[in-house]
């Protein structure tokens, strides 16, 4: 083993929240939708291929119907949210967020609410089970990988060009024939799809999950990371996820009197947050500007 | 990240690591200090020569108690650690610590599920069904047969309100009402206006975050209700003591408290009375030490001795089931003229 | 009956609190069009100060609240200066404000976890006791002023924003910085006021609140957010409407829990922001803003 | 009154005025002319330092001027009417226009010159409460008009003050600026309409290129070079 | 009839923008539409186009009632547009502007993942020669001058696939001598079969160019006809040109 079982787990959730992060990237800094409900298309993920696979189902048709499920959830967003903008949208979504973690506290009779779900299972494909964290680096490694060649290539391509140009003026973009609708909502849909393949990813490492892990810290988090890497930029989305995952890990090594630890080392991370933006206001390689 | 505090020097020969978490940001913070100052005082007082101690905080949040134990197993070859508190994080890290042959000893994860979370999981605090039961058979003794609960909409008080609920029914009393509130939150009012409208006889209220805890004891008196307020071991924190005459004569259930040589010591280190939890992580920590000391040198060896040990601790006599679990007493502690005072059986 | 009126004056109680954090809130969103989660903190930097100024050091109660109200205005006039304002210089969009507010909100948290530790409060200055009951319905002296302090905020602001240069100035700021200053308004100063005037707010609200509720670290975010969801239903844009939309978001949340199980209350709040989003997107009182000239 | 003396400025990279020296005499109308792209409204954002000046020199009656903020400088009495975003969008026509006031402490005086910019534009005065983006085009080039003129500047600085205008209200237009010179304001102004322009004004510049190619007072209209190449066949 | 327009109503609040138009644009001809500011031009381009929706009457294209369809739906049947408050993509290259506009394929998800950049570079090169914008390609929309910005709306206007062209005010900011050359193009794109409709205050363009002309008047058709007859009408010489001097009683 090349490098410590510790480091392989920050390798983990750093390939997870790239998916979560590069999938947020997509709605929000391409096609201009300040999507704060994000964060529940990754609980929804989780939920849904932890709970199918606890009931038998085998862990890649879990995962596959986590991000579609996720993705249905993104079709209704956005058809709810179709007038909104900037943050008015940012608002609605917000409080999507937010009712999708009341409903994974309170409907206890499918979610078990604030119990969570211990013993998720670790995935298994064709008979293979992904056992130890340098197996499961492997998987993600893997996942990700697809996930993040699949969106580059999406908005690469003519019709990425097309999500940006609805971020930047959909109401030119509608006299050109093109229906933006139509486009808002594959975009908000791909997105949800792999913001659920990471909830899946997650859930199946951590093997627990409760509401809590679904919630605004997460939503923060995400959205530090898009913006903090630049809008409409995935490699910034990749590096930051990189960046803002590891700096915190730093920190830990810092020499701290425990009484102080947890506190310091936070607003540390905070300064350094600043800081980050002083220096690259746009984020770390982003060029647009939402409006 | 060593935390020296008076911890010993690393001698260098055959150390043993050992690990304290819990959140010590975040909302549960103020207990995760306690358990932590209670742990410390436990290997300060040892003082191995060849134990090193270190913390990780893992911010009231399961990610982070996941990376917390991945570190600790795996960079600083941890085999034995005192954490989590909140059940949800002592669920998310045990799996790790399973896996890798560590033991982990929570002070204050009450949920049923950490039964069952592995053969390396072990606490020093008795599951919800304990408290659960004792509670509703007290209230039940007590007379009262009109019983409201209000409880934080989280793992610890879905866990006890679903105890206490089938206890006190199946002993003949009725639940008038049943009202959660978002942990972390200020203002019940109405749920207890609720409350009141229904005319129990108690209220029990589940809360482990002290700001929900000052100020649903504020509302309590504001609102006017003049029902017996009975709680849980969460409204054991100093802070609702300032509430003044408005918490005199509330009644909490509590975990067999503390001895009052546990008591002294700690307010001779750190100048005030041990909050929820600090006993239990003191013994979560002597039972390591005591592993230790009887030649366990792995995590393996530690769990085996876990297993077979028996002592009487700060919190009472432990002796770890095949669970893993303790066996609890449970007692009433009241609200009298501004201090906590046990009540004899 | 008297459940329903008690729930109701419950509603207006916490909505004015939540009135209290989204009246600043809503003035420097109202100028500088950026969401500024920091305010939070300024409202529980406020509590603090009372905290340390009045039961710590025992500073007479009015002089605590003069000088809390005063330091929070220039705690918000600093973090223009010192954050916001250099981002803006550098042309940092909006959203990277989102997230260095964020940043602030949590250095200060847990700047005030280490000062303070991460224990409760209480400022003690109101003894707690039984509300006023009358009709039925209880509420406490201290509820009452709440109650009155909003209201007047509501009347103060609404005159501001509607009848003073300053108030048209920043009105003017928020729809197009840059042509403010080609018409000659010093958009920084404009924006200092907003700043001074919004976190001042924050102060009086700090105090109101630490003596209603009591003190931690981490009450700003919730808030925050909830006095944000009420500005957004009032009408982020147009200030005297979100103290309005604020006591309506505490009347849903507390008639809402009569009906449905109290677990429901925060999903109450954000279906109800979701809803006004959806059909009244400019808010209760809000004006309905040039959508057209993207 | 307004003189400006080798500008060199552009956005960021981009470099677009390339030594332009430009002046504005007490009681003047000067007229800048020029291609799309030129560079036009390069001289005047530099002006109030809203491009990337790198070097030059303007100076507002012998004050040195340059690099000062832009509210500074609007206050020393002048006034600029903008191209493209030219109006608070969510406030009513009556405070844009008010906005325009904002620094004549005298009631009559306000109440005057809203007189005057409602009997000039009556379009507006039946908008008065209106937000400014329900206006149309013309009525937006109006209202950004009529608060350049509540300014009671001494400098007005026009970028495309006829841009939208109907025909009939081009020509009020122009009459109108003939007039506020008998007021004693002078003026630069930037024109598309050339020939008008060079009638109208007292100097001419000719713009190409980020460089001043041809300058002079109405001989110009005559000047084969700007009658073939700029004018164009009709003009 | 390539468009005609029935009995148009439509009202913000107590304005009257469009109060009771009807008109048609006529197969590959130019038809003008002139007025004095704020008499609804841009209203009306607005309900044709879908962007919004009239309080009552009908809009016929090529012989089908649309008055139900989308803004895009009808954009894609060929009705190409510019807006007078010019808008553009601002993070978006000159390039990326025309190569949207041009493509019809660019929707399909599935089938472009894996292409790259498309657009015929022979085209867009045509159409930016066609419209005189003399920028290089990769030139941000945000980094324009006005005057550019009019001429990219129009050239992404004139790139898109269509049949009519609407265009309002095209030549408000543009200098005279591209004007001269818009003129010509818009006679060559009439010439190859296309319709336009065009909004614009300048007449020397406007009668040079059209065949037929509309006066809007407060929300009214208040006059048509062919150029010279319009030149002539004293309505239009009173509402529009300020021209007549007697005040002539109108409709
Ligand atoms: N969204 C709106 N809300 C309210 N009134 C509007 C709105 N849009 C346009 N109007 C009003 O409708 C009338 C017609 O406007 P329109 O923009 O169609 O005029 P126009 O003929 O294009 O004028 P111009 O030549 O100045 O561009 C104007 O009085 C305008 O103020
Ligand atoms: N914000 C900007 N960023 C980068 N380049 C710009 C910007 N604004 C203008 N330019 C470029 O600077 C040059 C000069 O622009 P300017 O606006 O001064 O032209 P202009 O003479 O006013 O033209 P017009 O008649 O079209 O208004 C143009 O080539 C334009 O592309
Ligand atoms: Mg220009
Ligand atoms: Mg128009």
């Amino acid at each position: 083993m090349i490098i410590s079982a510790y480091q392989t787990h920050i390798f983990i959730l750093i390939f997870i929240y790239i998916i979560l992060a590069v999938s947020l990237n997509l709605a929000l800094g391409y096609t201009g939708l300040l999507n704060l409900g994000h964060v529940a298309f990754y609980g929804i993920g989780a939920y849904t291929s932890a709970l199918l696979a606890i009931e038998g189902m085998p862990y890649l048709a879990a995962m596959i119907i986590a991000g579609l499920f996720a993705s249905v959830f993104g079709y209704l967003l956005v058809t709810a949210t179709d007038r909104l903008k900037g943050d008015y949208l940012a608002m609605a979504t917000l409080g999507f967020s937010f009712v999708v973690y009341s409903l994974l506290l309170n409907l206890r009779e499918i979610t078990r609410g604030a119990m969570g779900i211990p013993g998720i299972p670790k995935p298994s494909i064709l008979g293979l089970t992904v056992r130890t964290n340098d197996q499961y680096l492997i998987f993600v490694l893997l996942i990700c990988a697809i996930s993040v060649f699949i969106m580059y290539r999406i908005v690469k391509s003519p019709f990425g060009k097309l999500l940006e140009a609805n971020r930047d003026n959909a109401v030119c973009l509608r006299v050109l024939g093109k229906n933006t609708f139509g486009l808002k909502y594959k975009a908000m849909m791909i997105s949800a799809f792999f913001a659920g393949i990471s909830g899946s990813l997650y859930a199946h490492y951590i093997t627990f999950i409760d509401p809590t892990s679904f919630y605004i810290s997460e939503l923060i988090l995400i959205l530090t990371i898009v913006i903090v890497g630049g809008l409409a930029s995935i490699k910034g989305s990749i590096v930051a996820t990189a960046v803002i995952i590891y700096v915190p890990e730093i920190l830990r090594t810092l020499d701290l009197p425990s009484s102080v630890l947890g506190p310091v080392r936070q607003a540390l991370y905070a300064a350094i947050l600043i800081a980050i933006l002083m220096l690259r206001p746009r984020g770390i390689f982003g060029k647009v500007d939402l409006e | 990240c060593t935390d020296t505090e008076e911890v010993t020097e690393d001698t260098g020969e055959d150390t043993i690591t050992v690990g304290i978490m819990g959140p010590y940001t975040g909302g549960a913070a103020v207990y995760g200090n306690a358990a932590k100052d209670g742990a410390m005082l436990a290997f300060n007082e040892a003082n191995l020569s060849n134990v090193e101690v270190i913390v990780e905080d893992t911010k009231s949040e399961t990610k982070e108690a996941a990376t917390a134990m991945n570190k600790m197993v795996s960079v600083d070859n941890v085999q034995a650690v005192v954490g989590d508190l909140i059940s949800a994080a002592t669920l998310a890290a045990a799996p790790i610590a399973e896996q890798n042959q560590v033991v982990m000893i929570s002070p204050a994860s009450t949920s049923t599920d950490v039964s069952d979370a592995g053969d390396y999981i072990f606490r020093t605090i008795p599951g919800d069904d304990g408290q659960g039961i004792f509670a509703a058979q007290t209230m039940s003794d007590a007379g009262y047969t009109k019983l409201a609960l209000l409880y934080t909409n989280d793992q610890y008080g879905n866990g006890l309100a679903t105890i206490i609920t089938e206890e006190f029914t199946s002993l003949g009393g009725e639940i008038v009402a049943e009202e959660t509130y978002e942990a972390g939150s200020s203002d019940m009012r109405t749920q207890l206006t609720k409350i009141k409208d229904a005319n129990p006889e108690v209220v029990y209220i589940v809360s482990n975050t002290p700001d929900s805890s000052v100020a649903l004891l504020r509302q309590v008196t504001e609102i006017g209700i003049e029902a017996d307020i009975y709680g849980s071991e969460g409204l054991k924190v100093g802070s609702i003591l300032e509430l003044g005459d408005s918490v005199e004569g509330i009644t909490i259930t509590s975990v067999s408290p503390e001895s009052e040589e546990f008591k002294q010591k700690y307010m001779d280190e750190y100048g005030e009375e041990p909050p929820a939890f600090a006993a239990q992580a003191y013994d979560a920590a002597t039972a390591i030490i005591m592993a230790i000391e009887d030649g366990a040198t792995n995590g393996e060896e530690i769990k085996d001795k876990l297993y077979e040990m028996e002592f009487d601790g700060a919190s009472g006599h432990i002796k770890f089931d095949e669970n893993g679990d303790v066996e609890g007493g449970y007692v009433l502690v009241e609200v009298q003229d501004g201090a906590f005072v046990t009540l004899e059986e | 009956m008297s459940l329903l009126a008690q729930s109701i004056i419950n509603g207006l109680i916490t909505g004015s609190i939540y009135a209290l954090v989204a009246a600043g809130y809503s003035l420097i969103y109202s100028t500088n069009n950026f969401m500024h989660f920091a305010h939070g903190i300024s409202v529980v930097a406020a509590g603090y100060m009372v905290y340390w100024l009045f039961t710590l050091a025992g500073t007479p109660f009015y002089v605590t609240c003069i000088i809390t109200v005063i330091l929070s205005a220039l705690f918000g006039l600093a973090m223009y200066r010192l954050i916001y304002l250099p981002l803006q210089r550098k042309g940092a969009s909006n959203v990277i404000l989102l997230i260095a507010s964020i940043g602030i909100l949590t250095f200060f948290q847990n700047v005030i976890q280490i000062a303070f530790g991460s224990g409760v409060k209480l400022i003690g200055y109101i003894e707690v006791a039984k509300g006023i009951t009358f009709a039925g319905i209880t509420m406490t002296l201290l509820q009452i002023v709440i109650l009155v302090i909003s209201f007047i905020i509501f009347i103060m602001l609404y005159q501001f924003m509607q009848r003073t240069k300053l108030g048209r100035n920043m009105r003017a700021v928020s729809n197009n910085k840059e042509l403010a200053s080609i018409v000659g308004i010093n958009h920084i100063r404009v924006s200092d006021f907003s700043f001074l005037i919004g976190s001042g707010l924050a102060g009086v609200a700090g105090i109101l609140v630490a003596l209603e509720q009591n003190l931690s670290p981490l009450m700003g975010t919730n808030l925050m957010i909830k006095g944000f969801t009420g500005a957004v239903i009032g009408g982020i844009n147009y200030v005297p409407g979100s103290i309005v939309g604020s006591f309506l978001l505490g009347l849903a949340e507390n008639l809402g829990i009569l009906v449905l199980p109290s677990g429901y209350k925060d999903a109450i709040a954000f279906s109800m922001l979701f809803l006004f989003l959806l059909f009244k997107p400019n808010g209760i009182l809000g004006k309905k803003e040039g959508r057209f000239d993207k | 009154m307004l003189v400006i003396e080798d500008l060199y400025s552009g956005y960021g990279e981009l470099k677009v005025l390339k030594g332009v020296n430009i002046s504005v005499g007490k009681n003047e109308i000067v007229a800048l002319i020029g291609p799309n792209g030129a560079g036009k409204s390069t001289v005047i954002k530099s002006i109030f330092n809203i491009s990337d000046v790198s070097s030059g020199k303007v100076t507002f009656r012998d004050q040195d001027i340059t690099g000062l903020r832009t509210h500074e400088i609007i206050k020393l009495g002048i006034s600029y009417l903008n191209q493209g975003k030219i109006n608070f969008s969510n406030l009513t026509v009556k405070e844009n226009l008010m906005i325009g006031a904002d620094q004549i402490f005298e009631p009559e005086l306000v109440e005057e010159g809203l007189e005057r910019v409602y009997n000039k534009f009556p379009d507006l005065r039946s908008k008065e409460n209106e937000l400014a983006y329900t206006l149309s085009g013309g009525q937006q080039q109006m209202l950004a008009l009529g608060r350049s003129l509540m300014q009671r500047p001494v400098l007005l600085l026009m970028d495309e003050p006829s841009l939208g205008l109907s025909p009939k209200l081009q020509k009020e237009l122009f009459e109108t600026i003939a007039g506020l010179r008998e007021e004693g304001i002078s003026m630069l102004i930037v024109e598309q309409n050339a020939k008008k322009a060079i009638e109208l004004a007292d100097r001419t510049y000719l713009l190409e290129d980020g460089k001043v190619v041809l300058e002079g007072g109405k001989e110009i209209l005559e000047n084969e070079a700007i009658k073939n190449v700029y004018l164009g066949g009709r003009y | 009839m390539i468009l005609s327009c029935k009995d148009i109503y439509k009202s913000f609040g107590g304005i009257k923008a469009i109060d009771g138009c009807s008109f048609t644009v006529a197969e590959k001809k130019i038809t003008g539409i002139i007025g004095p500011n704020g008499s609804g031009k841009t209203t009306m381009f607005n309900v044709i186009s879908k962007l919004i929706k009239p309080d009552s009457g009908t809009i016929e294209f090529k012989g089908q009632d649309v008055t139900g369809l989308k803004d895009y739906e009808l954009a894609k049947m060929g009705v190409s547009r510019t807006f007078q408050d010019v808008k553009l993509f601002q993070n978006l290259t000159i390039r990326e502007h025309l190569q949207i506009a041009m493509s019809d394929t660019d929707e399909k998800l599935l089938s472009n993942i894996f292409r790259g950049k498309e657009g015929d570079a022979q085209k867009i090169k045509e159409v930016m020669e066609l419209v005189g914008l003399d920028k290089p390609l990769d030139t941000y929309g945000n980094d324009l001058s006005y005057g550019q910005r009019k001429l990219l709306d129009l050239a992404i206007a004139i790139a898109k696939p269509h049949t009519l062209l609407m265009l309002d005010e095209p030549v408000a900011g543009v200098n005279p001598r591209l004007r001269d050359s818009i003129k010509d193009i818009l006679r060559e794109l009439n010439s190859r079969g296309e319709s336009i409709l065009l909004i614009e205050h300048d007449m020397n363009f406007v009668m040079d160019l059209v065949d037929h002309i509309f006066v809007m008047d407060a929300g009214k058709v208040i006059a048509e006809g062919a150029p010279e007859e319009i030149q002539n009408n004293p309505c239009v010489l009173e509402a529009y040109l300020g021209g007549s001097e007697e005040g002539t009683k109108c409709l």
